[in-house]
């Protein structure tokens, strides 16, 4: 029994993370109808980032989250403009090939400065105890603040007029871009915003993993396994289903090997996407 | 006189809205039979659960004789039923050559490549459109894609075309000939459905007529019959004597 | 028209083909073959991909799934079984096609990003699969003992009939990828690749057709994996399942020209090539996947129709020579 | 716009083939024209420059770098006739990846013309590399690749100065049996890799003969970053040591994740990650761990103890490899990577020496008879048909992580023996 408590409170944690990056992923599918395939190394991009914040400016790991929003914000609008802007009405493959395509040149640039290396964090909030359970602070610490982010993309797209747009763009762009929305602006925010999530994920998982420039990739298809979990273009459905994952993630090792996780969690996939591809929880049509 | 298609009690629901309800007809073997109504009557609809696209909520298609309700669609075309659709189709970056053969080799009659080749460029011959065969069918204008979508059907030598809008975006002279087309077609024996806002022209080549409002079947009959129609006349134009002039422009 | 200008498109094809494989046959160095042999694999699955995602459209992002499908089935035969090389060939291929006939009636129904995302779990679950499963050596794979090659007539010349057996799946790849393409059948894929709803309206039986096509796609593949983990000598999960490799070859197949006879071929050789040149260049070597990824995105926003679509599109005349 | 992008990539295309074309031209270059009395042995090898082993190869090349650089400096090797034996290398990234690797080395042995191989680093590459040094009656001399399996699938070329991973453990065992006669359970937390799933096997049934209970035996994925799942196995099946890892980056994550969580063992053997310098980076969480080591500077393989033993000294000592190789790589201490980077070229040396040529079938033919004793310590290989080429003369050392004056410093403690400081038991 202990050990189920232990192993779904990990689990869950993580779960937390999972549930931001995969919101980034579904938002901008959500939107735009395009398959990041560049959010894996977005994720490590917001790994070293930390890294770089923390290890050599020294600042504290989360004032240095601040700004690693901000630089997966900017980053996000600098690809949208250069590169998803022209393939969003192109077929599915280009969007993927040109998603693909900038993977490849941050994974490479990304080897050439870091190599591919672990790289660590090395910050402790030492841990704590409750009732049987040990927890990690630090893990705690991320568990919180992908809610609180959460919250806050809940708030922005509900309550915010740039919010509204994105919902409007995401709805129909064509009627949106006759009431007068923006919609290459909005657009691009909402790229902008698909990554700063992917970032701040990696960001996360930094404060308590180990990490190579590789390492966004095991994320990436677990955001995959996320999003049509929860609907692909639902972003409230991909926090759920992060929910969900870290769970199987918690319970499947409680009676069988570890290493069975990921098939449970592929094969699960392919399911979903064969009998409800719209998800557990509705997504665009 | 043989019955080629029967529609028995057709009911398409999507969700709560009832798109097409209680829809029945018979339509005789060589004959071009008009469907009409306001946007939105549930026209392309009808077109959609014959042939396949969607399956029936209730009721019954029967096509010579076999009842044919949510058979798929490339049975029907199969089965010897082809359609040209509102928004055109084509298949872009084939030549306007291999688009009417991949009618002649998948549709009623299944002709192998070598037969079929010959057979698409007489169709193209036909619609007029001999001289682009070699160009990509994205190439081509809106009139050009619209008879490339009428030699795709014909290319099968179907027994039945459902044509949902070929006049849609033509110019006067073209939809002369279009008409005139179509009255060839019939003449070769095929029978034809055709949706069609273009009253005039629809009028004038129709051999019934069936209007649909909201999903539901409001009159059917001959041209003359439905011109007269009060119920047609005021669903369809909304002001009835504005239409009784239109509708006996359209006979003269 | 003479009866062999008919079949030029193909002659061209099998020609390029040919003088690769006779290439280290006349330098008579085992590295030239060693080269040759990895364009060939690349050729030959580059063809193989086409047939799906050229043909018919559908972007299979995971295919690499049937080489190491077919590799492990094969590796188990040889290895445990002790079958020779050639039925191990046939049954590797053999089984990857019923795998992808059954799992291509299930994931063809999805479309677009769907489908991609689809293939991409497909070769996870497989890849996870088999890093579980004992019997196939779980995560540390299988090896061939050396003696196997005395069956052959030694090491030396076990590797120069690999390399024979490799320049014929090639050359059969190709002739099926001609045959496909300018068949009926073929036809009917390209009326689905443009639009899969009016192909079905015409009557092209959609899900059978995709359905074979899969099943085509990937033969091929799996009967290469089979002959390549033979000539390794070893198997292991993770190197017979890289999802790099299953892009690389889109990535092939587009730099060619997808929906082309000839485009994977060029675009193999000229990938392959190039990495090659990219590796052992010493200022791209550190950045060798960036300038790759460049590339890559020139192609996908400027000339999406490859190499040879674009040369075909801009000089029509060469259609008939270029297929 | 778009023709003149299109008119760039086939000049780059174009580019490609001609260059591929000509690309002998910058492939390395091998022996100039040899004076009479001069011959030059061409040495070939992939390391793994960039990749997973980018860390473990590049010191394994540094060491062996090493040695050829200095037996170069002093004038080669000479043979009893008064032949100069010159040494060149032969070398390319094989990017910790076995899709090249075959490829790479078919170019080294017929292209590069190389005398004699080296392995790669790792036994996965190592296992694709040895079948293209068999295929062209090549001597490969294999360090870095201790899985046993790959000197028993029929070869007669390839020799392994590693201790094989079979006995990489078993010491750990007698250790804890030595130290903590009270323990009965043992959990095997594992990576699954060939060379780890080798080590834990045989250490398994080697701690079931001795009685222990294995209480959990678990592999997890080359790239695990997250141990919470095994870490609760641990403490759920009330294992009183733990044995296990892989490589250096899960070992050392492994570590840093047990410690975090507070988790109680009195033994903890972890392997590869601990006998790295860089494991003192964990700081508390390094204090107490336990790791196999191939080789340690403190090893007291010396000419005295050959005699001891009864074998024949060969090279320079423990001593003097370190100073070198800390001199000539800016201070970067050795690990046991360099020094087996190094001893394969001890062992080429001697070979070349025993033989007294450079023919390939008269080096084989001393190295099927070497029994020998360098700073790495004892090297004799097995030479029956079914395990030919696995080492059988070298033996592992046990090191722990221990607080000494300056911090933490690794100490060896098994065998007994060698051992500089008594194990630390049970972890505090």
């Amino acid at each position: 029994m202990d050990f189920l408590l232990a192993s779904l409170s990990d689990g869950l944690l993580i779960g937390f993370i999972y549930g931001i990056a995969a919101m980034g992923l579904s938002l901008i599918f959500g939107v735009m109808d395009v398959i990041n395939l560049a959010h894996g190394p977005v994720i490590a991009l917001g790994m070293f980032s930390l890294y770089l914040l923390y290890s050599v400016l020294g600042l504290h790991p989360y004032f240095g989250l601040v700004i690693v929003a901000v630089v997966g914000l900017l980053l996000g609008m600098i690809m949208y403009a250069i590169v998803v802007r022209r393939v969003i009405d192109a077929p599915h493959l280009s969007s993927l090939l040109a998603t693909f395509a900038v993977n490849m040149v941050i994974i490479g640039l990304g080897t050439a400065v870091f190599s591919t290396a672990p790289y660590n964090v090395d910050f402790s909030l030492g841990r704590f105890s409750v009732g049987p359970v040990t927890l990690i602070a630090t893990r705690v610490i991320g568990a919180l603040v992908a809610i609180l982010v959460t919250i806050g993309l809940y708030i922005f797209l509900y309550k915010s007029r740039p919010g509204r747009y994105i919902r409007a763009v995401a709805n129909n762009k064509t009627a949106a871009e006759l009431v007068g929305v923006p919609s290459n602006f909005i657009l691009a925010l909402s790229f902008g915003i698909g990554t700063m999530l992917a970032a701040l994920a990696g960001a996360l998982i930094a404060t308590f993993f180990p990490f190579t420039i590789l390492a966004g990739g095991t994320y990436e298809l677990k955001s995959f396994v996320i999003v049509v979990l929860g609907g692909l273009g639902n972003p409230v459905g991909a926090l759920v289903g992060g929910l969900i994952l870290g769970l199987i993630e918690g319970i499947i090792p409680t009676f069988m090997e570890t290493t069975w996780v990921p098939v449970v969690e592929f094969v699960m996939f392919v399911m979903i996407l064969l009998v409800r591809p719209t998800g557990l929880f509705g997504a665009k049509q | 006189m043989t019955i080629l298609l029967q529609v028995e009690g057709l009911t398409k629901k999507f969700g709560g809205l009832t798109a097409l309800s209680d829809v029945t007809f018979d339509l005789p073997e060589g004959q071009i039979m008009g469907l009409i109504g306001p946007n939105g009557a549930g026209k392309t609809t009808l077109f959609n659960v014959v042939n396949g696209v969607y399956p029936a909520t209730k009721g019954k298609v029967i096509f010579k004789g076999k009842d044919v309700t949510n058979v798929k669609t490339y049975e029907m075309a199969q089965l010897g039923l082809a359609r040209t659709h509102q928004i055109v189709k084509p298949l872009n970056e084939l030549s306007v050559l291999d688009n009417v053969i991949v009618g002649a080799c998948f549709g009623r009659q299944g002709f192998g490549l070598g037969k079929a080749t010959p057979i698409a460029e007489e169709v193209l011959e036909f619609v007029d459109l001999a001289d682009r065969s070699d160009q990509l069918a994205s190439s081509l204008n809106i009139a050009q894609k619209k008879r490339l979508e009428m030699a795709r059907a014909l290319a099968a030598q179907p027994h039945l075309i459902l044509m949902d809008e070929v006049l849609a975006g033509l110019n006067q002279s073209e939809i002369t000939e279009m008409v005139e087309t179509v009255r060839k077609i019939r003449d070769q024996g095929i029978t034809i459905i055709m949706i069609e806002h273009v009253m005039e022209a629809v009028m004038k080549v129709s051999d019934h007529m069936i209007v649909l409002n909201f999903g539901a079947q409001i009159a059917e009959g001959t041209p003359e019959v439905i011109q007269s129609n009060p119920a047609v006349i005021e669903a369809y134009l909304g002001d009835p004597k504005l239409a009784q002039k239109l509708m006996q422009k359209a006979m003269e | 028209m003479k009866n062999w200008q008919k079949y030029l498109g193909l002659i061209i094809s099998l020609l390029a083909v040919t003088l690769l494989a006779v290439w280290p046959l006349i330098t008579s160095k085992p590295v030239d073959r060693e080269v040759a042999f990895t364009i060939l694999k690349g050729i030959a699955l580059a063809s193989s991909l086409n047939i799906i995602l050229g043909y018919t459209g559908y972007v299979s992002f995971g295919h690499i799934v049937y080489f190491g499908l077919g590799g492990y089935i094969g590796f188990y035969l040889i290895s445990q079984q002790g079958w020779s090389i050639y039925p191990s060939m046939l049954a590797g291929g053999l089984i990857a096609g019923l795998f992808a006939f059954l799992l291509g009636k299930a994931i063809l129904r999805l479309r677009g990003a769907y489908f991609a995302l689809a293939t991409i779990g497909v070769n996870m679950a497989v890849l996870s699969f088999i890093s579980n499963f004992d019997l196939l050596g779980g995560p540390i794979g299988m090896t061939l003992n050396f003696n196997i090659y005395k069956e052959y007539g030694g090491a030396a010349q076990a590797l120069q009939l690999i390399f024979y057996l490799m320049v014929a799946i090639t050359l059969i790849t190709i002739i099926v990828s001609y045959l496909v393409r300018t068949s009926k059948f073929g036809l009917g894929l390209l009326a689905i690749r443009e639009d899969e709803d009016a192909a079905e309206v015409m009557g092209v039986v959609a899900p059978n057709l995709k359905t074979w096509a899969y099943v085509l796609s990937a033969i091929f593949p799996g009967v290469i994996g089979v002959l390549f983990f033979f000539k390794n000598g070893s198997i292991e999960p993770h190197p017979a399942f890289p999802l790099h490799t299953s892009i690389e070859l889109i990535v092939m197949v587009m730099l060619g020209g997808q929906g082309t006879v000839f485009g994977p071929i060029l675009g193999a050789a000229a990938y392959q090539r190039m990495r090659g040149l990219l590796l052992t260049t010493p200022i791209f070597k550190n950045i060798q996947l960036s300038v790759a990824g460049v590339l890559l995105l020139i192609i996908v926003l400027f000339i999406p129709a490859g190499v040879v679509g674009w040369i075909r599109n801009r000089f029509p005349i060469t259609r008939r020579v270029l297929q | 716009m778009k023709r003149t992008l299109f008119t760039i990539l086939t000049l780059l295309l174009a580019a490609s083939f001609l260059l591929g074309a000509c690309q002998t031209g910058t492939e390395p270059e091998v022996a100039e024209e040899a004076k009479p009395d001069e011959v030059t042995l061409v040495i070939g090898f992939t390391s793994s420059i960039t990749g997973k082993y980018e860390t473990s190869s590049g010191r394994q090349v540094r060491g062996f770098n090493l040695w050829m650089d200095q037996v170069n400096d002093a004038g080669g090797i000479t043979l009893s006739d008064g032949t100069v034996v010159k040494l060149e290398v032969a070398t390319y990234d094989d990017e910790s990846n076995t899709d090249r690797i075959q490829e790479l080395y078919t170019r080294l042995a017929t292209e590069d013309n190389a005398d004699l191989l080296i392995s790669p680093y790792s036994s996965g590459l190592t296992a694709a590399a040895s079948i293209i040094a068999e295929q062209n009656g090549k001597v490969m001399i294999t360090t870095g690749a201790a899985a046993d399996s790959n000197y028993q699938q029929g070869y007669t070329l390839v020799f392994q100065i590693y201790t094989p991973a079979s006995r990489y453990l078993t010491g750990a065992v007698d250790l804890l049996a030595s130290v903590g006669p009270e323990v009965t359970k043992v959990a095997f937390v594992y990576e699954d890799t060939k060379f780890s799933t080798g080590v834990v096997e045989a250490a398994k049934a080697y701690a079931e003969g001795m009685g222990y209970e294995v209480v959990l035996y678990e592999g997890y994925a080359a790239d695990t970053s997250d141990f919470g799942p095994f870490i609760n196995k641990i403490v759920d099946s009330g294992a009183e040591a733990i044995l296990g890892g892989g490589h250096f980056q899960d070992g050392s994550t492994f570590a840093r994740q047990l410690h975090e969580k507070g988790v109680d063992t009195n033994l903890f053997a972890l392997l590869v990650a601990p006998p790295e310098p860089d494991f003192a980076d964990l700081g508390e969480a390094a204090l107490g761990v336990i790791g196999p080591s191939q080789w340690e500077p403190l090893a007291a393989y010396t000419p005295e103890s050959a005699e001891v033993a009864g074998v024949e000294w060969f090279g320079p000592s423990s001593d003097d490899f370190v100073t070198a190789y800390t001199g000539a790589y800016d201070g970067e201490e050795p690990s046991y990577h360099s020094a087996g980077g190094y001893a394969a070229g001890v062992v080429l040396q001697n070979a070349v020496l025993t033989a007294d040529s450079t023919d390939p079938v008269a080096i084989k033919a001393a190295l099927d008879a070497m029994d020998l004793m360098i700073f790495f310590g004892n090297i004799k290989f097995d030479t029956s048909e079914e395990n030919h080429g696995l080492q059988i003369g070298h033996s592992m050392i046990y090191i722990q992580w221990q607080e000494g004056e300056d911090g933490l410093s690794k100490q060896v403690v098994w065998p007994k023996a060698g051992a500089t400081s008594d194990a630390i038991y049970p972890i505090p």
